[in-house]
This record gives structure tokens, sequence and C-alpha cells, in this order.
């Protein structure tokens, strides 16, 4: 029986769906990050909170951060400091709406889906300066400023593989992508897929502010960078749920656009019988996998560093990729 | 790197041939060279220790001072021989020398006036020496003519007195709570603290 | 606001500042910033008075003197027995490596043989102290520069040779176990093989921190060329250690003046010549290679025999005044020892490493960029106590 | 000199590589996450520490004699104690009534202690142990004053000391034995110490298998006390008063080797091997340097009061016949002491306390060839001649070398330890608890001959005979004519 709702309802039941999927997800993405680092270091992690292997911690410290006490520091502009988490962990919400689970399970499927994505990613760069200048704070204002001249030196390396990408399956609507790909897929085209796909690696952990691109939060320098006077639930939205909601969104755009969605691994007969929403999960896993392994190995590149390899290295090899994708398509074996 | 190892005996010998009469004393203590000085011959002496050739007393190990005010010299042990002369000098500033390539130690003694000590700075020769005078300053009151900025080190700007003196008695805990060890055991006063 | 630079005061009307700025020239005014006493980079309470300039550094001057004790003073109140308890507490990293020259001053003022057992437990004990010390800078360094894995990998090894250490004297960090003439007990049964096991287990996992560190390209860009040390400015600060290895000073006392038995035992000394960030941190990690190897030599060749030397009841030392040096982990702890003939000791100056090293950091934090300068602190390896004693 | 081959591999780390340092670190990351992980969950597994490790300070009351050496060497001043004196009735009946200091409180601030060790050193009455308890976090600071109940109760948990290495040696042994010294079973009701064998399974792996393996099983190991003839310095040397390994813990017989007088500077013999001072425990001698003492207390020189403690285990009893006659030991010290030059009273008392031994290693040897019966155990400690006056601290050696140990002032329990391997758990009666000396010495309780009277002539014309003072010689005879009262062996009749 199907039942017939307004647009209205649809679009309530679509934010309902988001706003219950996301925190489970980041609640899961902050329990995994604990307990790869812990495995990684020859430790065990969590294992008291909620019984076996401590599931709950990351439930457990959000409640705890939800009963802190949230303080607004005296001298601080108090709209701006009270609306900056808003404007970080809104955007991240919305990556969600066009990520295509499975062939149909896709919340809403703009054709523009890629565009979209990519304009709300940015947002969240506002976000950040919002926290670290009105928090009156001399590390948080350096790390406001290092924050937004990271993501927007990033920001051009995401843009530009995705762009290439839209180039090879010809169309900007992110289940299209998905059809568009086929088996081998981040090895194809050969030499640029792989390379598009480290870029986007690359992009998408300067964008989360993770090692070894973490300076803006870089602990023994500026403590939380931008968010060193939140507290409470303000921390808790514009901090931690923010970077690993962003961390499984990224890790979703990721396997859409380079891993292939909802299709098997192998387009070997059985493989195909398993529901295309197992294979997403399962890639995003491992997209999750790889970049919490990235960022427990290695220290912190430093400011002008960062920079320099985003200008000068990532961003001439991501316009030389785009033409050799371009090259691909018209001589290649499709054109 | 270790060049040509000196015993203490020639390296005593390099020494005073190397700085003729500006010291008033030089000795072998414990296998390590020991000088007395005066104040102003001083800087002179670290110039000469540091850049004579033969002797390369390059690294600067520490430059202290020592309040002799309540040292026994009576039994002869003292520092030096004439005792007399000794008492007068009651503080002194201990400049540590040593020579990475000869493997061999210049204790430099530099005897103050008790009332008005007075050492001229070494940081022309050695810049390593700028913390060390300033906490010989604080410590002993000791002034250090040319030194750059000889402010405190470890106490605060309003701390009065020279601790390290021996005149500055150390505030024991007393007041804080009597000694519990002050009981003698046989007339051990029942129902303490 | 007002415009605290004394060369801008001439901007304080508006019309001044105007002209500046229509000569395209960017009036920008320095900022005072206040690195520690409470800040992760700093090992222990040390304060940083940085003059940047955006993110370069102008001028740093530390401010030392939070954990300042009042050793030198302390030290004239108490006599010998409660000194080994309190100087361990100096460079609270190599606990037992601070007791060992007040140990020697006393055994060479007051003549005490000690037996050639207690000295090569002495030489091991030391050795294993200097390992964990190395490997908690180790850890720090890599951490302040933002990897947190090396943490845990170099805490696992610690506690291997902390419980060695504490089956023998106790404790794990304050150990009191030297006494002049030699050992306070006898290790018990198992050490040595303990001991063994736990200094391999760390030569053999030393390979994984030279691929998660020193092989490491972000590491080296983060580390080479940075704080550069030149080796005059090195000698006239007195640095050694390390630090001063890592500036192409090849000074080790243990092999130029070799103290209890360090002449019986081959190790290399390492040193690296450029003086930055990186070959401070090269000679740390190959320093710990060989005082594995000095503690092998020294637990396999463990000759039998008493361990406490022939040391009256009451530790007296006879009057006089001597200078000895031992090589702690962090450099050269000095101790001139004057006695007056008593229980208590007349005065002692203690000449810490880090006291010496610290004071060179202004003339290396010169002209460099706020993260460069928690590399080299970090690089810089110095405990506070050592430095405000 | 630089090493030069550390150069060509400075120069080429110092390269800068192409990404494949980062896979290698990346691939230390992975290695380790297919490892067996190395961490102890604490509070269910408790790691398994060493008896020596420095957590609790106990106390075993009834060796304190409040001599307050504890209190005035602590750095920190955190020992507080209060005793009162108390006369007893005399021992017997002709004796005089005896003082005694009685301990009201002994109180050790934990919030101020740096558990430097300094007071369980220096007690010179092995009434302070190390436990290896580090539970006892309280809320409220004031807690942390653990009164002397707490301080006993922490008693339980103390650990027999370890074994030591091969090449260890005590310092009264020519030859390296392991000396090991069989203590009382390791009491397992510790509460949270856990039985030390069970090593904790997780960490077994990282941690080679932990020292202690069972409690120590006694090995009757040759008790390295010193036989009568080797040990020359017979005068009471304060000869090292603790064993070697100075876990003092686990000697199961006390002694308390006073001598006699202060000596400024012991004028120690050293006996075989070991320098004078013990090597962990040197009982601390001169007078009271407390640390910042305000007026400096002018306490008089504090006893020197070494305790000797010779390590307890069983030892293979010498002949009575290569043993040396009492009276022979008397007067070769008494020369030894003269021409050392130290006065007379020192002189004789020094005599006095070798002839005990003597005799007492004499009578020991007797009873022991027949048969390993077990002395009836003899409280150490016990004063030759009369009461110790308590500021003088216990005068006589009493150095109970027989096989069963004497009452253990260490047992950690009141129960008294035996030497299992040594004749079974008999079942010691627990010495009195009052840790007033039995001045009774000697052994093997044989029926006195003659009446007492008739002992006190004999022994006082003996006395004279041998030229001996008038007051030496009735005070020998007064104590014959006890000793014949109260029916034990007295030195004469060996």
């Amino acid at each position: 029986m199907d039942i017939d709702l307004t647009a209205w309802q649809i679009l309530i039941v679509k934010l309902l769906i988001i706003l219950t999927v996301v925190p489970v997800g980041a609640l899961i993405g902050g329990y995994v990050l604990h307990k790869e680092m812990a495995h990684m270091q020859h430790r065990l992690g969590p294992m008291y909170a909620g019984g076996w292997h401590g599931w709950a911690q990351t439930l457990a410290d959000g409640i705890k951060f939800a009963y802190k006490e949230d303080i607004i520091p005296a001298s601080a502009d108090r709209r701006v400091f009270s609306m900056a988490p808003a404007v970080i962990f809104v955007p991240v919400l919305l990556l969600f709406l066009v990520i295509p689970i499975d062939r149909t399970l896709i919340i809403e499927d703009l054709d523009v889906g890629l565009f979209y994505l990519l304009a709300i990613g940015s947002v969240g760069a506002i976000g950040v300066l919002m926290a670290g200048w009105s928090s009156a704070n001399k590390y948080a204002l350096i790390g406001a400023l290092r924050s937004a001249g990271q993501l927007i030196a990033y920001e051009l390396p995401i843009v530009l593989s995705a762009a290439a990408v839209a180039m090879l399956a010809g169309s900007l609507s992110l289940v299209t992508i998905v059809e568009a790909q086929d088996w081998p897929f981040i090895l194809w085209p050969p030499g640029i897929g792989l390379a598009l796909f480290m870029l986007f690696i690359l992009g998408a952990m300067a964008e989360m502010s993770l090692p070894p691109f973490d300076m803006p939060v870089a602990e023994s320098e500026l403590i939380t960078g931008p968010f060193t006077e939140y507290t409470g639930m303000r921390f808790i939205f514009g901090f931690f749920f923010a970077e690993t909601a962003h961390m499984i969104a990224f890790a979703g755009i990721g396997t859409t656009l380079f891993l292939g969605g909802y299709k098997p691994i192998v387009p070997w007969g059985p493989l195909e019988v398993i529901p295309g929403i197992i294979w997403f999960f399962v890639k995003t896993a491992f997209m999750i996998f790889l970049l919490l392994w990235i960022r427990f190995s290695f220290p912190r590149l430093r400011e002008d560093q960062l920079q320099k390899f985003a200008w000068k290295f990532l961003i001439p090899l991501s316009l030389a990729l785009i033409l050799a994708t371009g090259a691909w398509i018209l001589y290649g074996p499709g054109g | 790197m270790v060049r040509d190892r000196l015993t203490a005996e020639d390296a005593l010998d390099r020494v005073t041939g190397a700085l003729g009469e500006r010291v008033v004393e030089a000795r072998l203590n414990h296998g390590q060279v020991d000088l007395v000085v005066e104040a102003d011959h001083l800087v002179e002496v670290v110039t000469i220790l540091r850049d004579d050739i033969a002797l390369r007393c390059r690294f600067f190990t520490f430059l202290s001072a020592i309040d002799r005010s309540t040292y026994n010299f009576d039994d002869g042990g003292g520092a030096g021989e004439d005792k007399k002369e000794k008492k007068v000098g009651t503080i002194e500033v201990l400049v540590h020398l040593y020579s990475p390539e000869k493997v061999f130690h210049v204790n430099i003694h530099v005897l103050l006036d008790f009332e008005k000590p007075v050492c001229p700075s070494i940081t022309g020769v050695f810049v390593g020496a700028e913390w060390h005078e300033r906490e010989a300053a604080e410590m002993f009151g000791i002034g250090f003519p040319g030194h750059p900025n000889l402010v405190e080190l470890y106490l605060s700007e309003d701390f009065e007195g020279h601790p390290l003196l021996k005149s500055f008695k150390l505030p024991a805990r007393s007041f804080v709570k009597d000694w519990p060890g002050a009981k003698d055991p046989d007339e051990a006063a029942a129902g303490g603290r | 606001m007002a415009i605290k630079d004394p060369e801008l005061q001439h901007l304080q009307d508006s019309s001044a500042f105007a002209d500046e700025v229509s000569e395209g020239r960017l009036v920008t005014e320095q900022m005072l910033l206040n690195v520690g006493p409470q800040h992760p980079a700093t090992h222990g309470v040390f304060r940083l008075l940085a003059t940047i300039d955006g993110e370069r550094i102008v001028r740093a001057e530390p401010v030392v003197g939070y954990m300042h004790r009042g050793y030198e003073k302390l030290v004239e109140q108490r006599d010998y027995r409660q000194i080994t308890n309190l100087i361990s507490r100096m460079d609270w990293l190599s606990g037992i490596n601070n007791e060992l020259p007040l140990a020697l001053a006393l055994e060479k003022l007051m003549e005490i043989e000690v037996p050639p057992r207690a000295q090569y437990l002495r030489v091991a004990l030391a050795e294993m102290n200097r390992i964990l010390n190395h490997l908690m800078f180790f850890q720090s360094f890599a951490a302040e520069l933002g990897a947190i894995t090396p943490t845990f990998y170099a805490f696992r090894e610690r506690e291997d040779i902390q419980y060695a250490m504490e089956s023998v004297t106790g404790g794990r960090m304050h150990f009191g176990f030297f006494r002049p003439g030699g050992l306070k007990e006898d290790v018990p049964k198992g050490f040595i093989a303990m001991a063994l096991a736990s200094i391999r287990k760390v030569i053999e996992r030393l390979p994984d921190y030279e691929d998660l560190l020193t092989g490491n390209e972000i590491f080296k860009q983060r580390t080479i060329n940075i704080g550069l040390l030149e080796k005059e400015v090195a000698y006239a600060y007195g640095v050694s250690g390390p630090i001063g290895r890592g500036s192409d000073i090849d000074m080790d006392v243990r092999r130029d003046e070799p103290y209890l038995v360090y002449d019986e035992f081959d190790f290399d000394v390492c040193t690296a010549p450029h003086g930055d960030c990186f070959d401070r941190f090269w000679v740390l990690l190959h320093e710990i290679i060989e005082s594995a190897k000095i503690v092998e030599q020294a637990l396999e060749a463990l000759p039998p025999g008493p361990i406490l030397g022939k040391v009256p009841r009451v530790v007296e030392a006879p009057k006089g005044e001597v200078y000895i040096r031992t090589e702690n982990p962090l450099g050269e702890l000095g101790f001139y020892l004057v006695s007056d003939g008593g229980k208590r000791p007349y005065r002692i100056k203690i000449r810490t490493p880090s006291f010496s090293n610290v004071s060179a950091l202004p003339h290396v934090l010169r002209d460099t960029l706020v993260a460069d300068m928690i590399a080299i602190l970090g690089s810089f390896f110095f405990v506070l106590g050592d430095v405000d004693r | 000199m630089a090493l030069d081959h550390v150069d060509e591999r400075l120069e080429r780390a110092r390269k800068p590589g192409f990404g494949i340092g980062l896979l290698k670190g990346m691939l230390v990351l992975l290695k380790h996450l297919f490892k067996r992980n190395t961490v102890i969950q604490y509070p269910e597994v408790k790691q398994d520490l060493s008896p020596r490790t420095r957590g609790v300070i106990a106390l075993k009351e009834e060796n304190c004699t409040v001599c307050m050496l504890c209190a005035r060497e602590c750095p920190d001043w955190c020992i507080y104690i209060d005793s009162h004196k108390e006369t007893l009735p005399p021992k017997r009946k002709g004796g005089r009534p005896r003082k005694r200091n009685v301990l009201d409180r002994f109180a050790i601030d934990y919030a101020l202690c740096m558990y430097c060790g300094i007071c369980v050193e220096v007690c010179p009455y092995d009434a302070l142990f190390w436990s290896r308890e580090f539970e006892y976090a309280e809320y409220d600071i004031r807690q942390l004053t653990h009164e002397k109940e707490r301080l006993s109760d922490w008693m339980a948990t103390v650990l027999p000391p370890l074994e030591l290495e091969e090449g260890a040696e005590l310092p009264g042994q020519a030859k390296p034995a392991t000396a090991t010294t069989p203590a009382a079973p390791a009491p397992t009701q510790g509460a949270t110490a856990g039985t030390p064998a069970s090593t904790s399974s997780s960490a077994a792996e990282a941690r080679p298998e932990q020292v202690t393996e069972a409690p120590k099983t006694p090995t009757a190991v040759p008790e390295a006390s010193k036989p009568a003839t080797a040990e020359t310095a017979a005068e009471p040397a304060p000869e090292t008063a603790k064993p070697t390994e100075g876990l003092k813990e686990a000697t199961e017989e006390q002694q308390m080797d006073a001598s006699a007088t202060t000596t400024p500077e012991p004028a120690a013999k050293i006996d075989a091997g070991g320098g004078v001072a013990q090597e962990g425990t040197q009982a601390e001698v001169e007078e009271a340097t407390a640390a910042e003492t305000p007026a400096g207390p002018t306490s008089s020189a504090v006893t020197e009061t070494p305790v000797a403690q010779p390590p307890a285990p069983v030892k293979p009893t010498p002949r009575p016949e290569d043993l040396e006659a009492p009276e022979a030991a008397y007067t070769r010290v008494v020369e030894a002491q003269k021409e050392a030059g130290s006065s007379p009273q020192v002189a004789e008392a020094r005599a006095k306390v070798a002839r005990v031994k003597a005799e007492r290693a004499l009578t020991q040897a007797r009873a022991a060839t027949p048969q390993q019966a077990a002395a009836d155990p003899e409280p150490s400690g016990a004063a030759a001649a009369g009461e110790p006056e308590p500021a003088q601290g216990p005068v006589a050696p009493a150095e109970q070398d027989d096989p069963v140990p004497a009452q253990g002032p260490v047992a950690p329990t009141e129960q008294d330890d035996s030497v299992p391997a040594e004749t079974g758990d008999e079942p010691q009666g627990a010495a009195e608890p009052a840790a007033e000396p039995q001045s009774a010495e000697g052994e093997q309780p044989e029926a006195a001959a003659e009446d007492p009277e008739a002992v006190y002539e004999r022994v006082l014309a003996e006395e004279r005979s041998k030229g001996s003072s008038d007051p030496v010689a009735t005070a020998r005879a007064k104590a014959a004519r006890m000793r014949a009262i109260k029916g034990t062996l007295g030195p004469a009749d060996g």
C-alpha cells in the first residue's frame, strides 16, 4: 500500500531521516576512530563504556558534553559566537542529501548533484572564521585564519578532481556518475583514475583538517584552534560531530565518485545479488579506514608548507589531470 | 674530538705558562687545575684560556659563587694557605671551563670583598654566561658590570635578600608545624598530635 | 586602539597613518605572544615571551623560575642520604643518573673503593635510565609535531624497562638507590634476564621508529634545517648532551673522562654535523642503541661480590672541594661539592645540562616561524626541573 | 671523531624521499593492527609488582621500641610518634621494676611522604616494611594520615624479599651464597595483591615471567651466619645490620645486636667478605640530623643501634669440638679491645657479648648434633645482663642461630612463622605480644643442678679468682643465681 504524502511531508520525512542517520553515523564514526587508533597503536581503546568493547563510548562522550556548562567568553561577540557551530554543522548535514546509497535509495536525486555537493562543502569555511574571530582569543584567531586559508587552498583540488570525474561520466548527477563507472573503478582510465583518487583524498583530508593537515587544530600550538573557547553542546556540534560527520560525508562522496557507489566490487554473477546498500557501506567503511589510517601515521605539515603543497603541487597536477581526462575522452578508446 | 689528551700536571704547566703573573695561585685539586685570580684579571684570563691554541678551553661549563663566610678554614685544610687573607675574601665567584680537545678542567676562583662583591662580567667572552651571572647576581648579590641585562632569573622582582648567602636563613618549617622528631625517645610526651 | 610599538608612536594621529598606508607600506605591529607557562609544547612550566610579527618570531625570551625549588639552598640543610632522594627529583626523567655524581663525588672525597659488582650494576641501571629518558623525548618530539602513534610505542617499551628497574629499586621514576660506596641492595634473581629482554625488545623495535619518523618526508620537511645551532655558539653556551652532539660537538663524558667502569665497554659516540632539529633527533635515537649495547655488556659481564664498599655508617665527607661530572641523558651534569667535614655539604653547585641548553634557545629561536618554534622547543630536550633547580 | 658510517646514513636520511617513507610509516601502523595488545586492563588484571615496590609503609608494632629514629630521619617530617613510659613488674622476684616505652600513636602522613624509604632503612628494629599496595587513594587528604592500626593492617600485604641474583654476596659471607631467606609463605589473603604467582596473563607476553614465582620456597641454603670459630670479631662489632639483600622483611629472626656504648666511630672489625656498613640499611648512627632542625635538638647521640640481621636460614651446625670455649673468647676479646684503645667498660661489655655468643654457638652445636631438635624458641633480643634501659637501647646481642627461628618479629601476621622446610610447620607459640625482651637467654632448659645460692657463691669465687673487679664479680654471680632460679643454662655452666 503506498502512502500519499504531500511534498511538504516528504521533505520533513527526508529531513528526519538525515537528522537521525547522520548523528548515529557520526557516533559510529567516532567509535571506529577510537578503536582503529587504539589497535594501530598496540592497545585496546575504549573497553568499559556500555559493555562489550565499549561500544557506547562516543554516546557517553556526547552525553557528557551535553551536561557541560555552555560558556560564552565575556569579551566574545555573543551572536556570532553562538551561531558559528551551526554554520559549520548544517552544511555537513546537507551533504548527505544527494549521496546515492542505492540505485533508488537517494534522498534527492538532483541532476546537478555534484555541483550542489561542492557548493555546500565550502560553506564550512565561513563558520570556522566566525568561530575564530568571535571568541576573542589570540590562539583562536590564528587558528581560524590558518583554517580558512587551508580550506580555500584545498577547495580547488577537490573541485577539479570532481570535475574530471564529471567529464568522464558526462553528467553532474551522482546516480549517472555511478552508473557510468564500471569494474576497475579507480584504475580506469589508467593512471588518471588513481591520481584523481589521490587528489581527492588529499583535498578531503585538508578540508576536514585531519593530520597531516591539521594546523588549525594543532594541539601543541593552538590547542583546538578556532574552537578553543567552546564548551558543551556547541563544542560537540561545532567540532566533534562536524569532524566525524564530515569524514563520513567525504567517504560517501569518494565512494560514489571513485569506487563505484553501490555497484559490486567485481561484476561477477553471485555478487550482483547482494543489494547495493551493502556495497556502499563496505566501500565507505574502507574509505573511512583509509582516511583514519593516514590520520594516525603522520606528523603535521607547517602552514606555509601546506599552502606551498596545495598551490605549487596539487592544483597544477589537477589542471594537468583535467587536460589528460579531456584528451582521454576525445582520443582515448571512447572517442 | 679529543686530540691530544693532557695529564693534569702538564695542563697546569700550560695554564700557568700561558697566564703568567695574572694568576695569584695555581694548584691541582683532584686532577683539575685550580686558579685563584683577581677580579680585574678575570676577563683577560678567560679570554686567554679560550683562545690560546695550546689550551682551547672553549666549553663554558658554569659560573657560580660560593659564600665562604661560615666555612671553617681553621684546621688548615681551607682552599688557600694564608688563612687570614682567606677570611677577607669570604665570597668568591667560581668559573669552570673545560677544554674538549685537551680534556682538562680549569676552576677559576675570584675572591671578592664580602660587603660589596663586584666581579666583571665575562659575557663578552662567553655569551652563555649571561644566565649564570644573572643567577649568581640574584642569589649572592654580586654585581656584574658589563652584563647586558642583569635582571632576576628565578626569583620574582619583589624578592628581597639573596637566598644562597649563608646569612639568609631558610625559613624552616618549624613555624608551620613543629618537628615530629623533636621528642626524645625516653621522655616522649604522651598524647601528641 | 593605542599603538604600543615605540617606533610607530609617530603614527598615533590618523593623518600620519593615512600617509603611511597611501605610500603603500603595510603598517603592522608586532604582537607579544605568551607561550606558556601552561603550554603543551613546553616540557613543564616554562614561559616563552615571543614577540611575533605575523607568524615570524622576532625575539623570544624564555622566562624561567616557575619550578625553582632552591635545591642549592635545601641541599645545605640535608644529610647525604636525604640529598640522594632530593636530587633524583631534578631531572625527573633520569632519576638514577642524577644520584650518580653525588655518589661519585663523595667516594672521591672519602676515598671509598666501590666493589666492581656495584660499578657494573650502576652502569647498567644508569644506561637503562638513559634509554627511558631518550624514549620519552623521542615520543614528546613526535607528539609536538603532530604524530600521536609513536607515543604509545615508546611507552610500551618504557614500561618493560621501568618494571625491571622497579623490581630492583622499588621505584619507577625516583629510585634513591645509589649510596656513596655502592648500591642500596643487590638485584633480585631474574633481573638480568628481565632487563636484557626489555633492552633487546627496544633494539628490535627501533627500525619501526626509524620508518615511522626519520624516514617520513613530512617529518623531514618539518625538521631539516630548522633551528640551527652552530658549534661555536653551542660551546659558548655550554650546550652538551644530544643537543651538543647534534651540533657536531664530539663530547661525551663516558668516553672522554670515563667514570665508573665505562672504559671497559665499547660503544660509539654518535654525533651529527648540521646542528638542526633533525640531527638532534637522529643523535637521540642512535644513543638508545649505544646505551643498549652498554647495558648488555654490563649485565653479561656482571662480576660476583658485595655491592657496598667499606663505608662508615655516617657518611661524612672530609674537608675539600671536587667537581665531578657525569653524562646525564640530557647532557653534562656536574656537582661542585664543597665539603666542610660535616654530615652536610657546605655548598653544592649543581651544574645541570638543561640550564645551559635552554639558555641557548633565544639564539636559536630568532627569526623562526611559530610552527617551527614548536619543533625547536621539542628538539631541545630539556626538563624544567633541571632548568630551574 | 665523528663516526663516518653514521654520516652516510644521516646524509641519506636527510635527502627528501618521494612518499616511500610515508608508506613505510603507514605499514608500521598496519603491522600493529594485527598484533596482540600489550595493555593490562587494570581493574580486572593487576600488575604483579615486585615485593620491593615502594607502595605503602607497614608497621610491625611489636618491634617498635619508640626510638624515634624514623621520625627524625624523615626528610618530609611526616611520621608522628607518641609514646609513654610504663613500669613493668620485675621479671623475677629479685629483679627491679623495668621501665618501658609503650607506643601510643604511630602515624605516617602519606600526603607528605615522598616514599624515599629512609625510615624503613633506618629503623634499627625492623618495625617498618615496604608493602607493594598502592590503592589507598582518599577523597579527603586528612585520611591519608594512616594511624598505627591501619599501618599494621598493611603488614598483611608485606611480601617476603626476593631471592638474589647469583653473584650477590652478603656482607657477612666469604663465598657468594644465594642466601635466600626462606620466609613465611607469602600471605595469600593480601586483599588486592593477588597471589604473587598469578602473573597477569595478558602482560605475560610483554613481560618476562615475573620475578617472584610462587611464594619463596624456602631453600635450606647454607645459612650464612657466622660459625663461632670463623667469627673473629666476636665483640659486638656493629656488623652489618641487614643482610646484603637488606630485605629484612623476611628475616624471620631479628636480632638486636647493639653495641653497648655509643662508640663514636664504630670500632668495627671487618668480618669476612663484606663492608662494615651493610649494603642497604645503614642504621642511622649519627645523632638525629633532622632536616632543618630549628633549634637542632641537642639530643644525645642516640645509641648507635645497628641491628644485626644475619640471614636466618638454617645453617649447618658446626661440631661442638671445633667451637671456641666461651671463656677463651672472653679473654681474647678483652685484650683485643684493650690495645685497640677502647675504654675498659667497652672492652668488658664486648668481651661479655663475645662470650655469650661463643657459648651460645657451643650449646647450639651440642644440642643440634644429637638430633635436629628444635630448640625451644628463645625470643631474640634477650638482654644478657640486666634489662635494657630504654634510652640505651637493648644491650645484649642474643644472636639466635638456632635452626628454628625465634619468635619472628618479622612474621607478617601475629602467627609466628617458622621455616617450613626446616622442621615442618610446627606452630611456634606466639611470643609474648609485648615486645618486652624476655631476659632469659640460653636455650635448652636443663634442670639446674645446684640451688641458686650455691651458684651465687661459686660464681663469685670464680670471678674473684679470675681477678675481675668486685662489681663485675657480684653482677655475674647474681646473674648466675637468677639463671639458676629460672633454670636456664648460663654462659659459665655451658
